[in-house]
């Protein structure tokens, strides 16, 4: 039987890997799988404790937060369309224009 | 007349407007009429005070946030009741005096709204209030000195509205302390001050409190070294301005001082005399000095105004009744007397366009009757007796005697170096021959400025020889707070600083 | 086998729900509405999006006091029907701003008002609710919507501002719901009055400091972020530049009273248990935050970005009074905001009526200094009115929100935090700075010749909404009573 | 076996997450996250939630890689992105330091003792029944909300990427604005 | 008598002030004789009150408060005693005799009615000081005397700032200013005295306060004394504080000979003599005052030896005199001293007066060197100022013989055989240069023909004013037993001893010997032609007297010059470079940060990101700070 440390650990480094990805990524689509993972380690986290504790309170969490990440992408994909028709281009360096 | 605080308070309030409906023309003798109707309305608030009541009467007192204990109370003793006369004529004078200037109408808007704020402040018996009149009186303020002053007039504006915005913060810190101590005491929360005059500080406490105080209170004042934006704001300033802000706004931070300091705080006020004394005699010597530098007229008088400030907190903080009563006579003569020397500069500022003395020179030659009122004014402004500078700076010197003579010996240099720069100014504006060609021909005083002048001469002279109908109120208001002070006080040496007569002494 | 749920429909509590579902209904009006009649005016829209607000704002306010519904999911105590009603006065406030002189993009869009309505109730729902999984729903739907409506002024800076809002908010979820794992990894509970029973059982445990401060902290990122703290604010400036003025103003209140809201729910529980990190971490944040926005707005050109600047600086000064855990501490973040919420508004309603459509005073801004100078002469009421606002949020009394600072820096002064006070006090002497720059261009600069009249978007709505503003700000010192006494009940029987 | 099975999954995961962020190729990246993510329903399988588990492998593996998918194609970015990559010292950095401070918070030796159930999964329901039971009675509201969510975002994503966006009012003279009406 | 005194005390005011109505229009006789009149009326009240005074007795009246404070209250109280009776008749009289020359004097010049209203305000000035019952009263009339004198000495403002080397008093507003400030270091010192006073007595009566002198502690008294006397070391222009007087000659000449000899530098004198209950109990300051008295009697007496200009060498001479009024007064013989004063008060303003008519016949040329033989021209001008200043030597039988003579005896009878030698030298060295200048002006050869001067005597009414003056010049010593009586009703009688008695004689034919040797020496010396020795005159001592021992150029350059110089580095160095920047500079330093800080928000969202992360970590580490701690 794995500890619920095991899963938590896990967890937390999915989330630090998201995480970098955030950070690292300059390309927005890129960056918005990355926060993917950070959702999903959340999600590890929420099933991993619920199971352990026998108590269903994570895996709804768990569940909401898909459908959250679910809706985000919707947004976020019509975003992306709407930047790359108006400037052709989805690197984030090139979104400066406010600043100061 | 019960309500006469409150009308004396919203009466320019709303004189200012509903001047905004009236036409541009005409709002010269609008603006007259209101600050004459304001004058008259004070003098009348004189001539109901009962002199013999030294505590506060025409008391107004309504709730305003009363879970927070805020309550619109208002009341006058001897201490403020001639402050606001006197902030009424000044600015009944100062729109007299205005000349042409431009957008005439937004001015005297901003000076009703300023006598609003002024007025208030002296009247409040609510620390929120006051505080509320305190802060508002800056906005119209920084407008007339931002909109007429002269070449750097923004940041002489802007520096005066920050400088004595953050001082008055930290003081809002000390005030919300007092209530929260009031309220733990009393069980209800009251910014009132006759109810914070009933709280007795611990004295560490009273210590930083009236430090906070004073940080509001000096930076008004102003007092070293926090007295920097003055020169600018008076430099820049249009005449109405500095004669405003010389003769009433100043005095809001010694009124402070007697109003909040010194009843609050008996203990930590004896406890400072002496850092404040220096400080004071630092105001006195320094700014002289700096005063004898100057070139320009106005930063002379500018100066000087520091310099008589440094003789008001002296006499503030002389803990007696001759010292107090002596610097709140002298908040008033410095009041008329400043006051007037601004105007005197305006007059010459509005002939020549500069105040510069090496621009002039002879000048009494050229315009007689302004050097005659110059030269009283300067006389009043170095204390000759039987002139008002004299009364109030002797008692206020003579007061602070008491508890440190060998301070008083040299705060009274102001009376030498006082005389050093105002003949200095005298002698390079008015006398020796007219060297410069544009001075040949400048008019002398004319039938507004003679307007404006000579009632402040007049009550120069009458006050010098006679102020005993305006010393016995304040005396009698004086006496019940320095006695008020001294049961208050909880050291024994305390007690013994605060000198509340000799005569009552015995019969105990 | 499981047995049939049988559910008591009056132990439901329906009536908890009633002004989300208002709004929601709304909203789905609204669409469908559009969907059978195409290209109806603005106008319809917006007047029926505020009756939708009103009998919401009739229905929060006939709610009962502390209660729960819906197998206890939704609260609604003190402080939720107050933030509830505030929210809605910033809305039907802000609505209206829809109706301007000149034509704006999102306008055009009917949905733009169903959304508006969504994100309302996605507002109302994280404040009416103690549970972390309900507030997590609600603020994404609303976060959502807003991102959709800054997107939709369609301008390059309200693409800009939207990308990046999004991006932040996409990872500050993130932080979220990692927070609320750790918090369920200690407590099992997903529910903020169960947490706090379980925390505080386990509070001796050895050891439980770190996953409880852990939690605290991943949830502080993400209540930073959305009431903007230092160093979370970064979105901030930039969203307001390059959302519409009443948009920005919308967003410097109403997210920000929600979240401070789930602060006071959550953080405050830390701080109740004397959890002396959690404390002493909101204020540093505090501190922090106000005191370099300030700086910043300093340097600023722009006048909405100055008030994006001062919008956190605000924020700062009202998140220090969250570590205090005095009912007076918790009223007068709803007092602040009450205030705070007609002059921000007004103020960025006068930006608005003096938005226009070309480039011409910058290159880039919109609402640069220069382009108020001297509108004491073009435009003296306007001057005027926004002297009142710059003032108010200076903190010169009697305008409002020096009442507003007043009772803040009082509880301060209470809770034993002299220094904070006077940091705070120092603070607002450093603000004074940049709202007295606008006065001082608006009042004591000549006009810059041959420029377009300011108030170019002005139509009546607008004037009304500025004119409502004006009053309240100016008049204020006549409702502290009445609202101070409001707040202080209901906060104080919601138990904090 | 299930511990074999955790951390081959373990491992698995992190190795394709790792590929997800730090991959040029975009189509490597969307690859290596949809496996990812399909590992990480097998790990909600183990943890025994296992509608949850269907849950993500139908919304993230379908829906949500779909729209990325078709998001991809949309923006034809099949090949190498050229990315101006933040520093990989400031990423380790902050990345690392962020993972120690997460470790340490989650692999707290106080997590996990003594909590009891609050929402105990019901004796003898399967997974989904238990999650239906619950999602429908105690968690109605924040479903409600959730397809309200859903809803905005439909509504969002239709107006962002719509046609009506390609023109700006909000920059357009109101003349010009008004003279195109018309001519419809 | 109330009213006699009222009557003698505004009289001078009323006429300033319809004086003052006039004063911006061009010359009216009317004012002229308007005020001339009421002084006279004045002076008429004055004899009256001085003759009730000594039939009856002292007249008290309390005209109404003036300052009422804590327990001070000074009220506008006026006394008429002896020494006041006798101060107000020398005053009036002079200040008649000057307003009526002034009539003939100021004729043409064009501040004529403004001159007539600041020598009555002056004139009322001094009744205010001499009549006022307390210590703040005699402080009106102090402060009162020196803004008359102010005004009077800069009175011709329009002339230019020029070199001490062309004039030594520079301008005459210069020389006002001087004066003014003066004072008022001195002042300062009296007013320290003052407080002294009333918070140790309660009161500023005199009589409250010289009653309250016994109970005393002695070191108070000695502060109380020593500050009053520095007020009053101002206002008789004593050394260090004696610059400002020979300065003072840049006003008018009727000015000089009514402020700066008769009355208004008496005023120092006369503060002794009136708190002589608190200086016979402190002998030691009192020795003090005579020995510095002493001193400056022959210090400025040296001065007036080398000399060239007329009115300096009679400022000279008064100030020698007061050197010998303090040094009565110190030792004790106060009506040794008032007796002095009121004789010096008559020869003097004569001596002014003449000098005047002087000047007035040689067009403001004031260089004896270029006068000479005046006799024949200015008769009656001669007469005036050769009986002044026989006065002045102390020539039998004239009045300055009987009043320094006793001066004289009183420092031998103390033993101070010192005070009394140094005094004795002086009386030559007075007699030595009065004649100097009596001889180069009326004798010898008529140099200012040279120069282009055309001199004739002045109006006769102006001659028969100055008549007064010159009888009382004459005959007023022969009182002195009668003067004597009556003011030591008031003062201590001072009684010479047994002993001194006997050595009178001797006493006074010494003192006449050195007197008439002055005059003859000066007489070998000039009453020919002026005899100038090159070598003399360019020898150090010379230098030093005739540059006044470089006192003046000592203050400006250790005095005025630094305070100038400190002053400008006290506003250009510290409050702008100092105060001020700190102020601008926390205000910048706060835009600075600013402008630092919003470098964070560099606009581009991968940095908002990353510090997104960082503040997570910032916040763990705080918190870890926060535990550690705790």
């Amino acid at each position: 039987m794995i500890g619920l440390g095991h899963y938590l650990i896990l967890a937390a480094l999915l989330f630090s890997i998201g995480l970098v990805g955030v950070i690292r990524r300059k390309n927005l689509l890129m960056l918005f799988f990355a926060t993917e993972i950070m959702l999903n380690a959340a999600n590890v986290a929420f099933a991993a404790i619920s199971s352990y504790y026998h108590d269903l309170s994570g895996q709804m969490f768990a569940f909401f937060i898909i459908a959250v990440a679910a809706s985000e992408v919707a947004v976020g994909l019509g975003l992306l369309i709407l930047l790359y028709k108006k400037y052709g281009t989805l690197d984030l360096d090139n979104f400066t224009m406010l600043k100061g | 007349m019960e309500n006469i605080l409150s009308v004396l308070i919203f009466f320019p309030l709303i004189a200012a407007l509903l001047g905004i409906l009236v036409k541009k023309e005409t709002i010269r003798v609008y603006g007259l009429t209101v600050a004459a109707i304001e004058f008259l309305l004070s003098l009348w608030l004189w001539f109901a005070f009962d002199p013999a009541n030294s505590g506060f009467q025409f008391i107004e007192y309504v709730p305003l946030v009363s879970d927070f204990g805020i309550n619109y109370y208002l009341g006058v003793d001897g201490i403020s009741l001639f402050i606001v006369i006197m902030a009424a004529l000044i600015t009944l004078i100062g729109i007299i005096s205005l000349g042409e200037v431009k957008d005439l109408k937004n001015m005297i808007i901003s000076l009703l709204l300023l006598e609003t704020a002024m007025v208030g402040v002296f009247v409040s018996l609510d620390a929120i209030v006051f505080y509320l009149f305190w802060e508002f009186s800056l906005v119209p303020m920084l407008y007339i000195i931002g909109y007429w002053g002269g070449e750097k007039r923004l940041y002489a504006a802007i520096k005066f509205f920050l400088y004595t915005f953050a001082g008055s913060l930290i003081m809002l810190v000390g005030m919300l302390y007092i209530a929260y101590v009031y309220q733990s005491v009393a069980g209800v929360w009251s910014f009132s001050l006759t109810d914070w005059y009933a709280l007795v500080l611990p004295i560490s406490v009273q210590k930083w409190l009236f430090w906070a105080f004073f940080l509001g209170f000096a930076i008004k004042v102003p007092m070293f070294p926090f007295h920097t934006w003055l020169p600018y704001a008076h430099g820049q300033a249009p005449t109405v301005g500095s004669v405003i802000l010389a003769a009433v706004l100043l005095k809001m931070g010694t009124y402070g001082f007697v109003r909040f300091s010194l009843p609050l705080f008996p203990d930590a006020a004896v406890a400072y005399i002496v850092p404040v004394g220096v400080i004071a005699l630092m105001m006195i010597i320094y700014t002289a000095m700096v005063a004898y530098a100057q070139k320009d007229m106005k930063q002379v008088i500018a100066y000087s105004s520091i310099s008589h400030m440094g003789v008001i907190v002296l006499g503030t903080f002389a803990m007696n009744a001759v010292g107090i009563t002596g610097s709140i006579f002298l908040m008033l003569s410095h009041g008329i007397v400043s006051g007037a020397l601004f105007l005197l500069v305006g007059v010459i500022y509005d002939r020549r366009h500069t105040k510069l003395m090496s621009e002039f020179g002879g000048l009494a030659s050229v315009m007689p009757r302004y050097a005659v009122v110059f030269g009283i004014m300067l006389m009043a402004s170095v204390g000759l007796p039987l002139t008002i500078g004299f009364v109030g700076e002797y008692l206020s010197l003579a007061g602070f005697f008491r508890v440190a003579p060998v301070m008083t010996l040299v705060g009274g240099t102001s009376i030498i170096l006082g005389a050093v720069y105002m003949l200095s100014l005298y002698k390079k504006t008015f006398f020796g021959p007219v060297t410069k060609e544009e001075n040949k021909k400048l008019f002398d005083l004319n039938g507004r400025e003679l307007t404006a002048l000579i009632p402040l001469v007049a009550i120069v002279i009458w006050l010098g020889v006679y102020p005993k109908p305006v010393l016995v109120p304040i005396d009698n208001s004086v006496k019940a707070l320095v006695s008020f002070m001294q049961e208050k006080a909880q050291t024994p040496e305390a007690k013994a600083i605060i000198h509340v007569s000799t005569s009552s002494k015995e019969a105990k | 086998m499981l047995q049939p749920i049988s559910v008591n429909m009056a132990s439901l509590n329906l009536s908890t729900l009633s002004p989300m579902l208002v709004v929601v209904g709304g909203a789905l009006l609204i669409l469908i509405i559009d969907l059978l009649k195409k290209n109806l005016d603005k106008s319809l829209y917006v007047t029926l999006s505020i009756l939708i607000l009103f009998v919401d704002f009739g229905a929060t306010l006939s709610l009962g006091i502390n209660q729960r519904g819906f197998f206890d999911v939704m609260l609604i105590d003190g402080i939720s029907v107050v933030s509830q009603l505030l929210i809605l006065i910033a809305s039907m406030l802000f609505i209206p701003l829809a109706l301007t002189q000149k034509r704006f993009h999102e306008y055009s869009y009917p949905e733009y008002f169903a959304l508006f309505l969504f994100m309302v109730a996605g507002f109302q729902f994280m404040v009416a609710t103690d549970n972390l999984i309900l507030i997590f729903v609600g603020l994404e739907t609303a976060s959502l919507a807003l991102y959709t409506l800054i997107a939709m002024h369609n301008t390059p800076g309200s693409h800009e501002a939207a990308i990046k809002y999004f991006t932040l908010g996409a990872m500050a979820a993130g932080f979220f719901v990692m927070g609320a794992a750790a918090i369920y990894a200690v407590t099992g509970a997903v529910e903020l009055y169960d947490v706090a029973k379980v925390m505080q059982a386990r509070m001796s445990e050895p050891g439980i400091l770190v996953p409880v401060i852990g939690g605290a902290l991943l949830m502080m990122v993400a209540i930073g972020f959305k009431v903007s703290l230092i160093p979370f604010h970064l979105w901030t400036p930039d969203v307001y530049e390059g959302s519409s003025a009443p948009m920005a103003g919308y967003m410097s209140i109403v997210p920000k009273i929600t979240m401070m809201v789930v602060a006071m729910r959550l953080l405050g529980l830390y701080v109740d248990m004397g959890v002396e990190p959690v404390r002493w971490m909101i204020i540093a944040l505090a501190v922090v935050t106000m005191t370099l926005s300030n700086m910043m707005a300093l340097v600023q050109e722009d006048v909405k970005r100055m008030l994006a600047y001062s919008s956190i600086s605000h924020a700062g000064f009202v998140m220090a009074a969250l570590a205090l855990d005095t009912t007076k501490a918790y009223s007068s973040i709803f007092l602040y905001y009450t205030l705070f919420l007609f002059t921000n508004l007004g103020a960025f309603a006068m930006l608005w009526i003096s938005r226009h459509k070309g480039q011409t005073y910058h290159s880039r801004f919109h609402h640069p200094y220069e382009k108020f100078a001297g509108l004491i002469h073009t435009s003296p009421q306007g001057a005027v009115i926004m002297a009142i606002f710059m003032l108010s949020l200076t903190g010169v009394p009697p305008f409002s929100l020096f009442w507003g600072k007043l009772y803040v820096i009082s509880a301060t002064v209470d809770a034993g935090y002299l220094w904070l006070a006077i940091v705070m006090a120092i603070n607002s002497a450093i603000a004074a700075y940049y709202y007295l720059k606008l006065i001082v261009y608006m009042f004591l600069k000549p006009p810059a010749p041959g420029i377009e009249a300011v108030g170019i978007n002005s139509s009546k709505p607008l004037v009304v909404i500025v004119g409502i503003s004006v009053t309240v700000t100016a008049l204020s010192v006549f409702i502290m009573q009445p609202l101070l006494s409001y707040i202080s009940y209901m906060v104080s029987v919601s138990g904090y | 076996m299930e511990t074999f099975a955790f951390y081959l999954f373990s491992i698995l995961i992190v190795g394709l997450f790792c590929v997800t962020v730090m991959s040029r190729n975009i189509l490597y990246a969307m690859t290596s996250l949809a496996a990812g993510m399909v590992l990480i329903s097998g790990l909600f399988f183990l943890l025994g939630a296992d509608f949850l588990g269907v849950v993500q492998l139908i919304v993230y593996v379908g829906a949500v890689m779909a729209l990325y998918a078709f998001g991809m194609m949309f923006f034809d970015a099949t090949g190498t992105v050229k990315e101006n990559n933040t520093p990989a010292t400031t990423v380790f950095l902050l990345g690392g330091l962020s993972a120690v401070v997460l470790v340490v918070i989650f692999a707290a030796p106080a997590i996990g003792g003594n909590v009891h159930a609050l929402y105990p999964t019901p004796e003898g329901a399967t997974n989904p029944q238990a999650v239906g039971l619950v999602l429908f009675t105690k968690y109605l509201i924040p479903f409600e909300v959730a397809a309200v969510m859903l809803l905005v975002a439909m509504i969002a994503g239709i107006i962002l990427a719509g046609k009506k966006m390609d023109k700006s009012l909000s920059r357009m003279k109101d003349e010009s604005a008004v003279s195109e009406k018309d001519v419809k | 008598m109330e009213s006699l005194v009222y009557t003698a005390l505004f009289a001078p005011l009323v006429g300033s002030l319809f004086a003052a109505l006039f004063g911006m229009k061009p010359k009216s006789l009317w004012t002229g004789t308007v005020t001339s009149l009421l002084l006279f009326v004045s002076f008429v009240a004055s004899v009256l009150l001085l003759q009730h005074v000594m039939e009856v007795g002292p007249v008290h009246v309390t005209l109404m408060d003036w300052i009422v404070a804590g327990d001070m209250r000074i009220p506008f109280g006026f006394n008429v005693d002896q020494v006041t009776a006798v101060m107000m008749a020398v005053v009036t009289l002079v200040s008649t005799v000057v307003h009526v020359y002034s009539n003939g004097y100021m004729e043409h010049d064009k501040g004529f009615n403004r001159f007539f209203s600041y020598l009555s305000a002056f004139v009322f000035s001094m009744l205010v000081l001499v009549m006022s019952d307390n210590f703040l009263g005699l402080f009106i009339g102090w402060e009162g005397v020196g803004v008359c004198s102010w005004l009077l000495i800069g009175f011709w403002y329009h002339k230019e700032d020029v070199t001490r080397d062309v004039n030594p008093s520079i301008s005459p507003s210069w020389a006002a200013n001087e004066a003014f400030i003066m004072n008022r270091i001195a002042d300062l010192g009296m007013l320290v005295g003052i407080f002294l006073i009333y918070w140790n007595v309660g009161s500023l009566q005199y009589d409250e306060v010289f009653a309250a002198v016994p109970q005393m502690s002695h070191t108070l008294l000695v502060a109380i004394g020593i500050f009053l006397f520095i007020g009053a070391m101002g206002k008789s222009a004593q050394f260090p504080l004696h610059t400002w007087l020979a300065d003072a000659m840049e006003g008018p000449t009727p000015v000089s000979a009514l402020i700066h000899a008769a009355t208004m530098v008496t005023a120092g004198v006369y503060l002794v003599i009136r708190a002589h209950p608190l200086y016979s109990s402190i002998p030691e300051v009192g020795y003090f005052i005579a020995l510095l008295g002493t001193f400056v009697a022959i210090f400025a007496a040296s001065m007036a030896l080398v000399n060239r200009d007329l009115k300096r060498i009679i400022a000279y001479s008064t100030l020698s005199q007061l050197g010998y009024m303090f040094a009565a007064a110190g030792l004790g013989a106060y009506w040794v001293a008032l007796f002095h004063l009121a004789a010096h008060a008559f020869f003097k303003a004569l001596l002014f007066l003449g000098a005047g008519n002087v000047m007035h016949a040689m067009h403001d040329e004031l260089d004896i060197f270029k006068m000479g033989g005046l006799k024949k021209v200015m008769r009656w001008t001669y007469i005036y100022m050769g009986v002044a200043s026989l006065a002045l030597c102390g020539i039998w039988p004239l009045a300055g013989f009987y009043s320094k003579d006793t001066i004289l005896e009183v420092a031998f009878n103390e033993h101070t055989y010192g005070i009394w030698f140094v005094l004795w030298l002086t009386a030559g060295l007075t007699a030595f240069y009065s004649f100097r200048l009596v001889f180069l002006t009326f004798w010898s050869d008529e140099r200012y023909k040279k120069y282009g001067f055309h001199p004739h005597e002045v109006q006769k009414y102006v001659l028969w004013a100055m008549a007064p003056l010159g009888i009382l010049a004459v005959v007023f010593g022969w009182w002195k037993e009668e003067f004597m009586e009556f003011v030591t009703q008031l003062l201590p009688a001072y009684e010479v001893s047994e002993h001194t008695h006997h050595m009178v004689p001797i006493l006074i034919v010494v003192t006449s010997a050195i007197a008439i040797g002055g005059i003859v020496v000066a007489y070998v010396l000039y009453h020919k032609r002026l005899r100038r020795n090159p070598k003399i005159e360019a020898s150090l001592p010379y230098r030093v007297l005739s540059n006044q021992y470089y006192i003046p150029i000592l203050y400006e350059k250790a005095i005025s010059k630094p305070y100038a110089e400190l002053a400008d580095i006290a506003w250009k160095e510290i409050d702008m470079q100092v105060v001020d920047a700190t102020v601008d500079g926390i205000a910048k330093l706060v835009e600075e940060s600013g402008d630092e800080t919003r470098k964070m928000q560099t606009g581009n969202l991968s940095d908002y990101l990353k510090w997104m992360a960082a503040g997570a970590i910032i916040l763990a580490v705080l918190a870890i700070v926060a535990v550690v701690k705790s």
